[in-house]
């Protein structure tokens, strides 16, 4: 909320209160995860799609299912960033903090910037719950409070339960319509259109009117009472933005995968098959996909992930574009499985939603740290194609460019998204389904001259027969196999032979790779290195220190494996390389590997996005070392 | 991907199952004989021989497919159920067989073996259970007697072995069966029942490692002690074994099976008929174990039920029915949308 | 890690069994309960608390040993089985608890369960049965019942479900029982069996999932339908049932369970009697089924059988009897030597 | 066989054969599977470990079982390099051949030094043989032969049914005896003594004395015809080398593996616990140390190579000496249950036997491509430390280290060894047991202060508590955990404090190492870097290089992860830095990654170890690049 952080005059209030023009703003919606905020959180993005602004947004889930109401591990919340302007992240620190009792209180002060407005639905500060929140005292009392923030108590509770005075909801119904209140209060000060919310909520409880009347009465409770409180100095205008024209729609990242792999299996012509095995945060593809049975797609819930990958491998073996998806622990699951189709040369896709690690780890956050399981973590020499994605919607993209590789070149590709881009939503330019890039499947008919591994001689890749075709009756296996036959062949050439066309193949695809753009200048003082979900903080740090007058670029590597042939160049034009990215340096390891640059690492691992300011000092640190040292 | 038009082709033999590869099992492994009577059955069956497909796991059993000009897969140690359901799912109207061990089907693989079972996928799995594992060299399997001296367990074996039979029961197996190796013409006809079956078809070939458990089977497959050692079973027929038809197997009356002579002990009409739909019946034959009981073989159970892959099929025409073939431009514009102009 | 001398302490209490973690179970989890009934017998076995250990994997119900105050370990997802065998083969003095889930135990970690109830490895596994994923938010699971719709099945589920029990049947299973969250007493008195059975117990606990599942057992235990639809199973009693104890269930010529009503259309001495050392009758109580039979509560099968861990140390004494202690200079320097000087 | 490389007059024999001394020898043994050319091979091994020799060898199995008799695939071979000097490698090329088929001579004449001894088995040359070898004719008539090299056919078969005549014996035992008349032959040829062999013989058949006895026959008889067929023109003497003093015996590095963790656990007066499934080449382990029941060693052999590790994990926690051991493939298995040893953070010891890969790939044959797969193959950031064994022998230490490093630092490590360490053998000087390093283990038994994850302030490792222990219980688990209680915790700030102390905790193994050893001087025009089982062919090319003067140098690295912190100090003082591996550049690629050097990679991935010569040559190309390309 740049545009306000000088203070108004908060005791200034007036009847009609003035809508003031703000750029950019963070809202966090918190309270227990009884308390809808995920819901909320949605409408309201909905509600800002509709208005026109660029947004992004991130949902903070607490990692039990339903920890105990009131608690600090129960909390639940759900940030969107918004703004006139291009987003690339969901906000740094929330401008904005709705908190719906002490717990959201406790745990979510902390961000909201100094100045920033504080919301809190004071009745839920009774003495159960700031005890269950760790409170000696009722923060509300805190002076400093309203010192530091602009900050309103606002009994949302009571206001809700007068709204739906004789509705005849019971009181427990009652209390689950106090997030409206909230929402409609948003909406109030931001100005946004109610309509689809209003219209969406009667759909979805078409077979309950009542409740769906009252969660409208509320909502209008919550519009109104900004209206007519005098409380509220000012309400907000955030203009639309100037985004690309075209029809738009919200999506997580991994709707846009599960979209974007629909999309490919729709354009080549051919079966979709999943096989996966549930796991936070990728289960929610599987779950995308599940639904579209009408699309010729199928979905196999697997006993475990290498029966995810397993059954891929089958269905890609008949023919079909073959995925799993996954996160972390149940990727290292499957990387025996990875070398078997590494070896027999099928297209298969493998998602890995990463997640906080080592092993079980942080289940519900999102962390980078897969990546060099990805290019290495298989036994011998078993390369393979990995490339990331960089955005909830460019998930889409980049699930389709999966499949286009693992086609074109006979071969397991990996994707690597993480928990942020998975459950992340940003708007997304529903794209021409005309306009896709054709991914052309051709299964290999003709006996004539025909030989199981025989190579295409610019892709390397070998032909795709599927069982059902008459006369090519062949067989394939993980054992080292003759190089144009395919049988098994012991022979130590030939499989040297083998061991380095595979990796040739794999190498090669670098060759048909676009020149890859970098933001800003093509040479200066400081590239900033990064790949994956941290994209918008990366972007979003180089335009700012751009605008300052720094030197500084920034590259973002969708191709992890092979690498594109021209970022060894880039990389030398720069005096600093910064390697950011979530994780102990993966990325950075393997650039210094590659072209013995002296890259340095930026990392956190919090399991948490980077924040924009956290990459611009750092990158301040580099360009002052003396500044900084002060 | 669609069904390939099948082109009319002059009759199969057994010779067009056999595959240009040298078979290189060692010279009088039982497997030989399994392979012999698969290449014997599938000519029967009239499916082309592009539509089969054979996938296995690692082992001596597990290159069963290089052996045969079908499809084939030789995958990774334990999986092949799993890549087996993926492609039929995929592909419902090819025919597929898996070829696996004790090792490769029951250790590692245990898991798949019986997840496919519950979900009746219709497919065929040959069970070669030699109790060993022979291409690692002679390691005990999880079929391995109590006591068996082997590479890895030379003071015996501890382990408590599965049977497979009755694991495959207790996972829901909709057809389960057993036959020898050396018996081939029965073992054919076993093949040719699992054939015919839609859903999972099990069937465990004891299988004789001449090189590192020899003779296993020996007690129920040598000419001169088989009519006491082991029982043939047929649907309808009366449990009735023995040189002369002379021993019946009945129930006592804590229900559990007993051997009886009949006429001395009691009459043909006390004797268990075999009926391969009882699921209680299945479960009691598979614990006639010698010394006390002969070996059955034969099909144990073979019930009808919904085939996972043909539900799936079945559930898309359905969804497809009712929402209509999808279209891939209406699926990227759903949801709430907008434009901006 | 030699045995510890167990110190001379005051009995326990179930309050010593809970550890300072705050429960974080949904209100209203079946979890609750069976945590509460462990806790509750443990104190009754007189084994020190820091000789118990209680193992799981991943699921709401493998959060287990975090609410425990005895040793514990949260593993991996449906690992539990294997890491307890380890422990319990080189720590026999322990006892050993499994907590895990039907996707814990029986989805990716089936393989484990089956080859510890082969093995018949002396522990207790409390199998936490909701028949859903509930830590991953609600994917139907291998005990779901056909036709469940779920976050991943939104048109129902095509898979047929294991029954746990003949799965552990099927795979040797010496102990097996099955309880539910909703009888409490009951639960605790099967749970005390399994703690005295010397192998592997298993034990499948019906939990309700209010989340993702919930009412999933309601028609067994709501009070008003329990009488009809479970029958308690009590060995050497008839298996009978019914408000009224009207109704028992007794075989028909096929060899089938069917109910009959006691005195209109048989009498009582038809009615089949527990027993669990039958094997047979476990695998008939693990076909009754809801809507036709009702639903067998408790032990359905125990038999004493040598246990693995046992066996392995016993191995281990003979082998130090006949050849003595190892020596390791000896060991080194066994086979062909030569010196250089 | 340097010392008989000028042809000696063949024309020549005497009644007195005389012995010619030879430094070195290398032998290879070759016939059908069914011929017993292993066990010929091993007391040849042992004979000459007798007489004092320094020696290594290399079994080369056929992939199958039983391969159909007389064909290719059923060739089997064994080769023993033997000198009066110290031996590193069992030989780049056999100076001796000794063929007992036509197969077999197809195989391996290639690899037969010119001038080499050829021996064959003349009577198995019959038609069906040549055709099963695929020779059009009898390659014996060929004349080229007794050219090329020294050539002899003796009529092996024939000879031993002679010299069985009457003994009783049928024609197939006869048949079985004939590989003991070529090792008879071969001990008269190298004067080796037969004592030990015969003696062996009679112990193992001691319940068929009438086999014993036809196998003692042949052997005289081959000795005989030797000493006798006038045939031979010398007979060589290979002088005792000057090994250090002390008691000896032939150890495979399986053998030594198993002998070594057997030792760990005796030091550490615990249970030593395998958990393992068995896989080629590492099933070997598993099987020595099945034998070893009466030292406190229990193997289990699991269902899988998950159930392999997670059962040691068990056992872990139970405070055994753990271990796992497996190859390739199942090593890929068994990476998820390594991130949870790396949570909880108990010693564990993980072995792969290294074997041609991707996928099922050679499974007998070696390769050292695992390396990237036991560093970095796991999900997330979950760092161990990786050893690795250069020798059979070393395998003893190796295993042994690996247990002194988990147990003091409370972490899994990694053992990687491979199938031509494990199966190759060579003299093992026995260690004294009082002289081990000590292995100290200290369960945690104080309740005063107890912290599950209090750390040791110098190793970072934490607390070995074990279950039984009165007032210690408590809870660990794969979800990150807290800096000191090691309750769950999903703090941000605490998890990465976590994610950098596991880190550190590995990375401070370093500082523990002794001082890297160079062989050589310590600065250079070309340092030859390896690790691991190329040992000896990069040491003796170094020897080599260094005997003709060039200033060449050989890093051989036991520690792979962490790095010895003086490796990139030894790098920088050399022109050039040549890492030779058996894999497409692995370890380049991490020393690339740490010390921005660049390191140039020879790679071989044939299934075969390096030959002496190869890196020989490779190093000349470098060091004199004109002559090369000249
Ligand atoms: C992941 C993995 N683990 C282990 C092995 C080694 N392995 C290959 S086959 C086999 C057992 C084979 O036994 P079985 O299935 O009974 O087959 P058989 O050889 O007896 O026919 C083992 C352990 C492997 N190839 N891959
Ligand atoms: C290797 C791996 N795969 C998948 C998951 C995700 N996962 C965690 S728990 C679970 C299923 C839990 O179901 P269940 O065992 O029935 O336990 P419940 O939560 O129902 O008690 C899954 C799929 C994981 N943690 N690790
Ligand atoms: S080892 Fe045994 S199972 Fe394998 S091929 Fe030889 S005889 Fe057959
Ligand atoms: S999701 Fe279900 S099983 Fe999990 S804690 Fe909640 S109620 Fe219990
Ligand atoms: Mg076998
Ligand atoms: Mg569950």
């Amino acid at each position: 909320m740049d545009a306000t952080a000088n203070h108004p005059e908060r005791e200034h209030p007036g009847k009609e209160t003035p809508r003031e023009e703000v750029e950019t703003v963070t809202i966090r919606f918190c309270g227990d995860s009884g308390d809808g905020m995920q819901l909320t959180g949605t409408e309201f993005t909905k509600s800002t799609a509709i208005a026109g602004n660029d947004l992004a947004t991130f949902p903070d889930y607490p990692a039990e299912i339903r920890a105990p109401a009131g608690t600090l591990p129960g909390v639940s919340g759900f940030q969107i960033h918004f703004s006139s302007r291009d987003i690339y992240t969901p906000g740094d620190a929330p401008d904005v903090l709705v908190a719906m009792n002490p717990a959201a209180l406790k745990t979510n002060l902390p961000d909201l910037v100094a100045g920033g407005v504080l919301i809190v639905n004071k009745d839920a500060f009774s003495d159960v719950n700031l005890q269950k929140a760790g409170y000696g005292q009722n923060p509300l009392d805190d002076e400093s409070l309203a010192r530091k923030y602009r900050f309103f108590k606002v009994d949302i509770s009571g206001l809700t339960e007068r709204a739906l005075a004789g509705s005849g909801l019971t009181s427990k119904e009652v209390a689950l319509c106090k997030n409206m209140f909230a929402l409609g209060l948003m909406f109030w000060m931001y100005g946004r259109p109610m309509e689809a919310t209003i219209a969406g909520i009667r759909r979805k409880f078409a077979k309950k009117p009542q409740i769906a009347e009252a969660n409208v009465k509320v909502i209008h409770a919550g519009f109104n009472y900004g209206e007519t409180a005098e409380m509220f100095a000012h309400k907000y205008e955030v203009k639309p933005a100037r985004l690309p024209p075209g029809r738009y729609r919200n999506v997580t990242g991994n709707q846009a995968t599960a979209l974007g792999l629909a999309a490919a299996a729709q354009k080549a012509g051919v079966r979709l098959f999943l096989g996966s095995y549930p796991i936070t945060p990728a289960s929610d593809i599987l779950h995308e996909l599940s639904y579209l049975k009408n699309y010729g797609v199928t979905t196999f819930q697997a006993e475990d992930e290498i029966a995810g990958i397993g059954s891929a491998i089958g269905a890609a073996y008949g023919g079909a574009l073959a995925v799993t998806t996954t996160s972390g622990p149940g990727m290292a699951l499957k990387t025996e499985a990875m070398g078997l189709a590494i070896m027999l040369e099928l297209p298969l896709v493998i998602i890995d939603v990463q997640r906080g690690g080592p092993s079980t780890g942080l289940p519900t956050k999102t962390e980078q740290a897969d990546l060099l399981q990805a290019v290495y973590g298989r036994n011998s020499e078993a390369p393979l194609p990995v490339i990331a994605a960089s955005s909830p919607a460019d998930c889409f993209g980049a699930a389709y460019e999966a499949f286009r590789i693992a086609v074109q070149y006979m071969t397991p590709v990996i994707l690597l998204t993480d928990g942020y881009l998975g459950n992340g939503s940003e708007p997304w330019l529903i794209p021409n389904v005309e306009k896709l890039r054709p991914i052309e499947v051709k299964y290999r008919r003709d006996p004539e001259g025909f030989q199981p591994y025989a190579r295409d001689p610019k892709t390397l890749a070998r032909p795709w027969v599927i069982p059902g075709t008459p006369g090519l009756e062949h067989r394939i296996g993980g054992l080292e196999k003759d190089f144009t036959t395919g049988s098994v062949s012991y022979d130590p050439q030939n499989h040297e032979r083998m061991v380095r066309i595979r990796a040739e193949k794999v190498a090669g695809i670098a060759k048909g790779l676009a020149p890859t753009e970098v933001f800003g200048k093509p040479e200066g003082d400081l590239l900033v290195v990064g790949w994956g979900g941290t994209y918008g903080a990366l972007h979003q740090a180089a335009e700012q220190l751009q605008a300052k007058g720094n030197r500084v670029s920034h590259l973002h590597l969708r191709y992890l494996n092979p690498l594109p042939p021209d970022v060894g160049d880039i990389l030398r034009r720069f005096r600093h390389v910064l390697v950011a990215e979530l994780n102990l340096g993966q990325l950075a390891k393997i650039l210094r590997a590659t072209y013995l640059v002296d890259a340095a690492s930026y990392n956190k691992i919090q399991g948490k996005p980077f924040k924009i300011a956290e990459i611009v000092n750092r990158c301040r640190e580099i360009l002052e070392p003396d500044g900084a040292r002060a | 991907m669609s069904a390939n038009p099948l082109p009319v082709t002059p009759p199969l033999t057994k010779k067009d199952f056999q595959s240009d590869q040298d078979v290189r099992w060692c010279p009088g492994c039982g497997d030989y004989v399994i392979l012999a009577q698969v290449q014997r059955v599938l000519p029967e069956l009239g499916i082309p021989r592009e539509n089969i497909v054979v996938i296995s796991g690692i082992g001596c059993s597990s290159r069963f497919p290089y052996y045969m000009n079908t499809y084939g897969m030789h995958s990774i140690h334990g999986r092949a159920p799993a890549i087996a359901t993926g492609l039929k799912v995929a592909r419902p109207e090819l025919s597929v067989w898996v070829a696996t061990g004790d090792g490769d089907g029951l250790s590692i693989g245990g898991n798949h073996t019986i997840h496919v079972l519950r979900r009746n996928v219709d497919m065929k799995i040959l069970l070669f259970n030699n109790r060993i594992y022979g291409l690692t060299k002679g390691q005990y399997s999880p079929t391995s007697q109590v006591g068996m001296k082997s590479k890895s367990s030379p003071y015996g074996s501890l382990d408590a072995p599965f049977d497979p039979l009755r694991l495959a029961l207790g996972a829901g197996g909709t057809f389960v069966a057993r036959a020898v190796d050396a018996e081939p013409a029965h073992l054919t006809e076993v093949l040719r029942r699992a054939a015919h079956h839609k859903g999972t078809a099990f069937i465990e070939i004891y299988q004789n490692c001449v090189v590192f458990n020899d003779g296993a089977f020996d007690y129920m497959t040598e000419k001169a002690a088989r009519e006491e050692t082991r029982l043939v079973l047929t649907h309808g027929k009366p449990l009735v074994f023995g040189k002369a038809k002379d021993k019946g197997i009945r129930l006592n009356p804590k229900l559990e099976p007993e051997v009886f002579q009949i006429g001395r002990e009691g009459d043909l009409s006390q004797c268990l008929v075999h009926d391969e739909t009882s699921e209680t019946l299945a479960w009691i034959l598979a614990h006639l174990q010698p010394p006390k009981f002969p070996t059955p073989v034969g099909v144990f159970r073979a019930v009808s039920a919904p085939t996972y892959d043909a539900g799936v099929h079945e559930q898309e025409e359905e969804v497809r029915g009712k929402k209509g073939a999808g279209d891939l431009a209406k699926l990227l514009g759903s949801g709430e949308t907008w434009t901006v102009s």
